[in-house]
């Protein structure tokens, strides 16, 4: 077909999002002043910290074909003990988050196992762990708020020099991530499997034993993102995590990893989907718009992006 | 744990019941369990209903279940209370609309129904009983004005609303529009809506904060998240007790556990107390009453109990305030 | 040969476990709560089936052809909004009933699209429109419920012809028409042949695209279908009816009734007992006065359980 | 490598299997497929364990029970089909599984430079950064070799390395084996063009049956020899169809391309005759094939069918609406394994067999599907039988089944008889002349000569993915592997 078209709309496909992300902080900026201001930036940066540790873990899952629709309830099973620890153990907080970040790689372990061993369809298997974890949650705190101790809420604002704490763990957590992923042997086979799980089992790659350990991850992450949040908010409610797992796979998608795994940068990837959802938020709010608008317009780019994720995808085939 | 005592409760006052001659049970629907109010109500209801039961010579007895935010999930709730045959149900409704239904089951199955706390927009029951959501916020919004006019504050105020699908939150955002429309020493500068979702209190009222940085004040739908909206503060740098120069001027309604300390501490300015204890009071005579087929005589809205107003200064003097002594 | 071995397996061992797991619940019902046994608490627990039933039904379409359904709550709940809003401002309830079927099967028929025509994975083009359905019904609600729905409605649907509610006849009759086009029609065939094998289906001149195009407009239709029943029972229409709880219900529904995710297996009528299953488990925590979170747990323990058996058995 | 012997089950896969390979010399394995070459292969990259014979590695015998040992012992093996990752990167691909690693991170600058010395060695002109997926089939063929490489083998075997390259591509592979040669590598070329090993090859083994029957250096035979060699002696076998029939084309492609599938093809089909596709393995039939139908994206040419009312330009699904396609997959997409016999049959047939209301008329399907399976003889307990519990004849006859039913205009074999007994072979070919002579065009894959030779009416000659013309149905055996040899043919082509 025409090569005009075509070169145009790869270009779109591959530079266009950004793009679209541009023109929408202009929009925003031009309708409310406030809203491209150096506070409101660093503030986003803080709002988006825990769920872009949490989209780093579902990225490295979603890396090998595999989803995880867990996240959120592990996050809250965890932080859930780890308040109860807090406040009525007495433990102290640096021990509670600790024993948080443990309870979250368990949980993900017992994920991993089934999808490893049982062989069950990850997203049957973790949609089963994602509501019975949260049952055992609200068990735990009886579905109260619990309010977490003075220390603990500290940290949820805690600023390092010209940025929040959790902003600093969040861009380390995605830096991290994405040198496991780039730089080490189990990130590559990580690809390797979302290419082709057949061909990487005939290579003689680790298939069983990566999945596991990928959810290990993504548990732990969940855990991390959790912790955050909690201290953000400063104290344990029943909102904890709601939702996450739904908004961690659409970043993780806008963000441009395939669902077929494989391919996309965890880096750029969680980043820029992150940025997209927080910018919508933050941004309609500045400009006042009727603020159930956010859904819509969230389902709207998690769709226009996976369309340009079919387009990209079957480019490579229908040149034979 | 907790469902676990209860239901054991349960089984000793029937077991009770089975020797007094005059019994009565009650069937509680709560739409959700989430914030310690609940439980306090809950507590409170039980005890009441011994004390004033035993008063009037009638053992009550408790079937409770809860419906995790989910309107079609307290009808099948309730439908299970009509077919355990509860002699009444008492229900906090999860959608204002969808109680409506439940209540015309009841009717129809010859069970008397009470609204609590939340009234139905559609089906009117048998009687409702709550706090005077409306009446709470005025008289929060009127100590607000006076206590601002006396320091000479000029209140840029950022409302932050409950869930629409509340008729109390509703009612605590009309309360305080009017009584802004009538006090100079107010105005609205933003609303928030929050789904009463603590994440959306810290986020939206931060976003708030950045969106108008010459808002000084806030009218706070609810203090159960209150450490949320001490987040923002904080990230604001606008957190710090009265007196102070960058003290942001807070007024809260019901003053749960959370935010007796931080109002003893002078962070919050007024708030309105939203007494669990005497709505279950309440909510038991009027149970009594129906059961002895007497009139519960409401008003027109229903059995409201009103709400205390508290200030740094009185909160201290204010005699069995539930959420300073409850657990 | 072991294919058919594991085919009766695979049968007679779900029907031997579920009726086992049903005789054991009933033996300890009866002991523990014989209020269970009144026919109106059985009446009861058919009416609340019926929404979820009426739903499942829709998502075994769309699973027996290897796909996946998300949006089916979030689209009842903006059909039952669109539909009420029409029914109150025309006072027809007939339109209001029509517009609720229509914009089900519309939202059906866009899902449709963007999985057929474009390629696109079920998972993520259903989890978008859960979203938007949902944002689009808050936006549009102010996340207030609309009642005050015509009176003649209410008296239609909560009507009760041979003593039986409506909405469990509704249900019955979607039950009846789903189970005969997947067992008796010509499009029943191909979607099984898609869900088995979309290669050799579409070989066999299966028209796969189109077939599963229709598969979401059916589960569209059934949302519909479940919105009225739904907006009857409530008498009002809210977003929150559309809440993630219920997508959980539905699929646990499905792979309880022994719908295989991996498409090609599953039979209406298993969906609609798994439904009835997943209603029964609530009532009966609910009248013994166990927590719902408790439910939760054993809710998903049963969908993993459930399918690793299915794995297993289908050495998938 | 000395009396290999490997059965599975009563297969005899090698019956007596005999190699020699010397450092330095390149030797062609060649053979009609099912000779044994791949399971020869196999063994000695110890893949399979033989039941008999021993491997002699420079004097001593070796008994590999694993690719393993295979590998430490210097054997390499180039898979047919790539196993190369789109999005990792050159240099990732050749080291998958073995990375070279400084404080736990990939040492990159390592890896780059061994692959950039092995893509050199191999004359490779991309980097090593470069992501496999924007790669030529050949230059990802290349990280193939680069893998196999890395532990410096001193045997390596190139299992139909060009089966899917270019013409250029074949070049530079050529150059890479010449190459590796002349390092002292022993080379095994199993290849299906006969043409190309004359250039690349030092010696020759030639398998038939499970034996190897020659092993010579090259020099000295020539193509029509080793075509003779391979194929044996054709037995004179008795055809079973009548002359051509003189009907006109139902079918005419002119120009057909598809990507690097089908580089040119150019034929009529005509109504009522059947058209054996002759050609290697690996000369393209089945691409061709199912390229008519688009089965694999859109190709290029032009293709027009007779429906009845003269030729007229067709779209793909008009084609496969009028052909019946019976697969050489059986199993992944001939049939619907779980689906019962009778629902098989019926698949293509839905439209016929249901009535006003799209309901499928159960009498009517159940009518069909006992007629077939009568008339087709299939061995069933019953029609509702699982197909995926037949034997492989059954199985393939049900195949059959619900494409008759079909009364298909066009019937496309692709080796319709592969794996079947020889009763079953019978019974299928019997069924394609009964066709034919009721006016079906049929157009037939076979690796077996003899199978093609009983029936076919004509040959339509393919070479290295282009047709070179068509033979008459009485041409004989000298003249068919005369064809194949790329000789000028009698008769010229069809156009």
């Amino acid at each position: 077909m025409n090569t005009l078209a075509t070169r145009l709309r790869d270009g779109a496909l591959t530079h266009g999002f950004p793009l679209v992300l541009l023109v929408m902080v202009l929009i925003f900026g031009g309708l409310a002043p406030g809203f491209l201001g150096l506070a409101n930036l660093r503030g986003m940066l803080h709002s988006m910290a825990p769920i872009v540790i949490i989209a780093c873990g579902m990225a490295v899952v979603v890396m090998q074909g595999k989803l995880d629709i867990s996240v959120g309830s592990i996050g809250f099973v965890a932080m859930a003990v780890a308040s109860l620890l807090m406040t009525e153990q007495g433990w102290p907080v640096g021990l509670a988050c600790g024993a948080a970040l443990v309870i979250g790689m368990a949980l993900g372990a017992l994920n991993g196992f089934v999808v490893v061993v049982l062989r069950v369809n990850p997203l049957i298997a973790t949609l089963g762990t994602m509501i019975a974890f949260r049952g055992l949650a609200l068990q735990i705190t009886d579905s109260r708020v619990i309010v977490l101790p003075e220390s603990m809420r500290g940290f949820g604002n805690l600023t390092l020099g010209p940025l929040f704490a959790d902003t600093v763990i969040a861009l380390a957590v995605l830096l991290a991530v994405h040198l496991l992923h780039r730089n080490t042997g189990f990130g590559r086979t990580m690809t390797a499997i979302g290419n082709d799980e057949q061909v990487a089992r005939r290579v003689g790659l680790p298939v069983g034993r990566t999945v596991f350990l990928s959810f290990v991850l993504s548990g732990f992450l969940a855990a991390l993102g959790g912790v955050l949040s909690a201290a953000q908010v400063g104290s344990v409610t029943t909102f904890l995590g709601r939702g996450l797992e739904f908004t961690a796979v659409a970043i993780v998608v806008v963000g441009g990893i395939s669902l077929f795994g494989g391919r996309g940068s965890i880096l750029t990837g969680v980043a820029l989907g992150a940025l997209t959802f927080e910018i919508i938020r933050s941004g309609l709010n500045h400009v006042g718009a009727n603020p159930y608008f956010y859904q819509l317009i969230g389902g709207l780019v998690i769709f226009i992006a996976m369309y340009a994720a079919a387009l990209r995808l079957k480019r490579p085939t229908d040149g034979a | 744990m907790k469902t676990l005592l209860c239901s054991l409760s349960m089984a000793a006052l029937l077991a009770a019941s089975a020797a007094i001659a005059d019994t009565q049970t009650i069937g509680l629907s709560w739409n959700s369990k989430t914030q310690p109010l609940e439980s306090a109500w809950e507590d409170y209801m039980i005890a009441e209903a011994k004390r004033q039961g035993e008063a009037a010579g009638v053992t009550i007895t408790w079937v409770i279940n809860v419906a995790d935010a989910d309107p079609s999930r307290q009808a099948s709730n309730i439908e299970d209370l009509i077919t355990q045959g509860v002699d009444l149900i008492v229900a906090r409704a999860e959608d204002a609309g969808a109680i409506g239904a439940s209540i015309r089951a009841a009717r129809a199955a010859g069970i008397p129904f009470i609204t609590f706390d939340r009234a139905s927009a559609t089906v009117a029951p048998e009687a409702h009983v709550g706090g005077d959501s409306f009446d709470q916020a005025v008289t929060t919004g009127q100590a607000f004005a006076d206590l601002l006019g006396a320091k000479g504050v000029q209140g840029q105020c950022i409302e932050l609303q409950g869930a629409l699908t509340d008729i109390n939150a509703v009612n605590r955002s009309k309360g305080w529009a009017q009584v802004v429309d009538a006090r100079p020493e107010l105005t609205t500068i933003a609303q928030v809506p929050t789904e009463w979702n603590p994440e959306l209190f810290r986020s939206g009222m931060a976003n708030a904060l950045r969106a108008n940085p010459d808002a000084n004040c806030a009218f706070i739908a609810s203090d159960f998240a209150i450490t949320a909206v001490q987040a923002a503060l904080e990230e604001a740098g606008r957190w710090a007790p009265t007196g102070e120069p960058n003290h942001f001027w807070l007024a809260t309604q019901d003053l749960l556990p959370g935010a007796v300390p931080l109002m003893e501490a002078g962070y919050i300015d007024v708030s309105t107390t939203y007494d669990a204890f005497k709505h279950a009071e309440e909510l038991v005579r009027v149970a009594i009453a129906l059961h002895k087929g007497e009139d519960p005589a409401c008003g027109d809205d229903g059995c409201l109990a009103k709400g205390r107003v508290a200030t740094p200064e009185t909160i201290a003097t204010i005699e069995n305030l539930w959420s300073k002594t409850y657990k | 040969m072991s294919d058919t071995l594991r085919a009766l397996a695979d049968r007679h061992l779900r029907a031997i476990l579920l009726l086992g797991a049903a005789v054991a619940v009933l033996l300890f019902l009866q002991a523990n709560s014989p209020v269970f046994f009144q026919s109106r608490n059985l009446m009861n627990v058919l009416v609340q089936a019926s929404m979820l039933a009426i739903l499942a039904l829709g998502m075994t379409v769309v699973m027996v052809a290897g796909g996946i359904d998300l949006s089916l709550p979030a689209n009842m709940a903006l059909s039952a909004i669109l539909g009420s809003m029409a029914m109150i401002a025309t006072d027809s309830v007939a339109l209001g009933c029509l517009v609720m079927l229509a914009s089900g099967a519309a939202i059906g028929a866009f899902n449709g699209f963007a999985v057929a025509r474009l390629h696109m994975i079920p998972f993520v083009v259903t989890l978008a429109m859960m979203t938007m359905a949902g944002g689009f019904s808050v936006w549009l609600t102010g996340s207030v419920s609309v009642s005050a729905q015509p009176e003649r409605f209410f008296d239609i649907f909560l009507s009760r012809p041979f003593g039986l509610p409506l909405a469990v006849l509704i249900a019955a009759a979607a039950l009846i028409v789903v189970q005969a086009v997947m067992g008796l029609t010509r499009f029943g065939w191909q979607v099984y042949a898609v869900g088995t094998n979309p290669r050799a289906a579409r070989i066999s001149r299966v028209p796969v695209g189109r077939v599963l195009f229709l598969t979401y407009v059916i589960s569209g239709l059934m949302a519909g279908l479940a919105a009225i029943v739904v907006t009857a029972r409530l008498g009002s229409a809210s977003a929150n009816v559309g809440n993630d709880s219920v997508i959980l219900d539905v699929v646990t529904a499905c792979v309880i009734g022994g719908v295989s995710i991996y498409g090609g297996i599953g039979r209406p009528l298993g969906a609609v007992i798994g439904a009835l299953m997943v209603v029964v488990l609530g009532n009966v925590f609910n009248l013994l006065g166990v927590s719902f979170f408790i439910s939760l747990m054993v809710k998903g323990g049963i969908i993993i359980a459930l399918v690793a058996l299915d794995t297993r058995l289908r050495g998938a | 490598m000395q009396g290999i012997a490997k059965s599975f089950g009563a297969v005899r896969a090698v019956s007596d299997g005999r190699l020699v390979l010397a450092g330095g010399h390149v030797t062609a394995l060649l053979g009609a497929n099912g000779a044994g070459k791949s399971t020869l292969m196999n063994i000695l990259g110890g893949v399979l364990m033989p039941d008999a014979g021993t491997i002699l590695l420079n004097g001593q015998a070796m008994a590999f029970r694993a690719p393993g040992d295979a590998a430490r012992a210097g054997i390499a093996f180039v898979q047919q089909e790539l196993a190369v990752f789109p999005t990792l990167t050159v240099a990732e691909n050749v080291f998958i599984g073995a990375f070279p690693t400084r404080f736990g991170q990939i040492d990159r600058p390592a890896m780059r430079a061994e692959t950039a010395r092995l893509l050199a060695r191999l004359g490779a002109r991309f980097s090593p950064d470069a992501l496999a997926e924007t790669l030529s089939t050949g230059d990802r063929q290349m990280i193939e070799i680069a893998r196999a490489m890395r532990g410096a083998p001193r045997i390596m075997i190139f299992d139909e390395p060009t089966s899917s390259l270019s013409a250029r591509e074949k070049g530079r592979l050529h150059e890479v084996v010449a190459s590796l040669r002349d390092e002292g590598v022993a080379i095994v070329y199993i290849t299906h063009f006969i043409s190309e090993i004359f250039g690349v090859c030092d010696d020759v083994a030639i398998m038939r049956n499970g034996a190897t029957v020659v092993q010579a250096p090259l020099a000295g035979l020539d193509q029509r020899a080793i075509i003779t060699a391979m194929l044996g002696d054709i037995a004179a076998i008795e055809r079973i169809v009548g002359p051509a029939p003189d009907t006109p084309p139902v079918l005419r492609v002119r120009g057909l391309r598809l990507g690097h599938r089908v580089e040119n093809a150019d034929f009529d089909l005509r109504k009522g005759e059947i058209l054996g596709i002759w050609g290697l393995l690996g000369a393209g039939r089945t691409e061709l094939v199912r390229a008519i139908l688009g089965l694999d994206g859109r190709p290029g040419g032009t293709i027009e069918l007779d429906s009845g009312a003269g030729l007229a330009p067709a779209t793909s699904e008009a084609l496969r609406a009028a052909t019946a396609f019976v697969t050489e997959d059986r199993r992944g997409e001939g049939l619907l394994l779980p689906f019962s016999v009778a629902d098989n049959i019926a698949l293509p047939n839905l439209a016929a067999l249901s009535g006003a209301l799209g309901h499928v008329r159960r009498q009517a399907l159940g009518d069909l599907a006992k007629a077939m399976i009568a008339r087709l003889s299939i061995k069933v307990s019953g029609p509702g039988q699982p197909v995926g519990t037949l034997s492989g004849g059954n199985q393939q006859k049900v195949v059959f089944a619900k494409w008759l039913a079909t009364k298909p205009l066009i019937l496309i074999l692709d080796e319709p008889t592969r794996g079947l007994d020889l009763s079953a072979k019978g019974d299928i070919l019997r069924f394609t002349v009964d066709l034919a002579e009721a006016g079906v065009s049929v157009l037939m894959i076979s690796s077996e000569p003899e199978e093609l030779m009983r029936v076919s009416h004509r040959y339509l000659v393919l070479r290295e993915r282009r047709t070179a013309g068509v033979l008459p149905g009485t041409a004989g055996k000298d003249d068919l592997i005369a064809a194949l040899s790329g000789d000028p043919l009698i008769g010229g082509a069809a156009a």
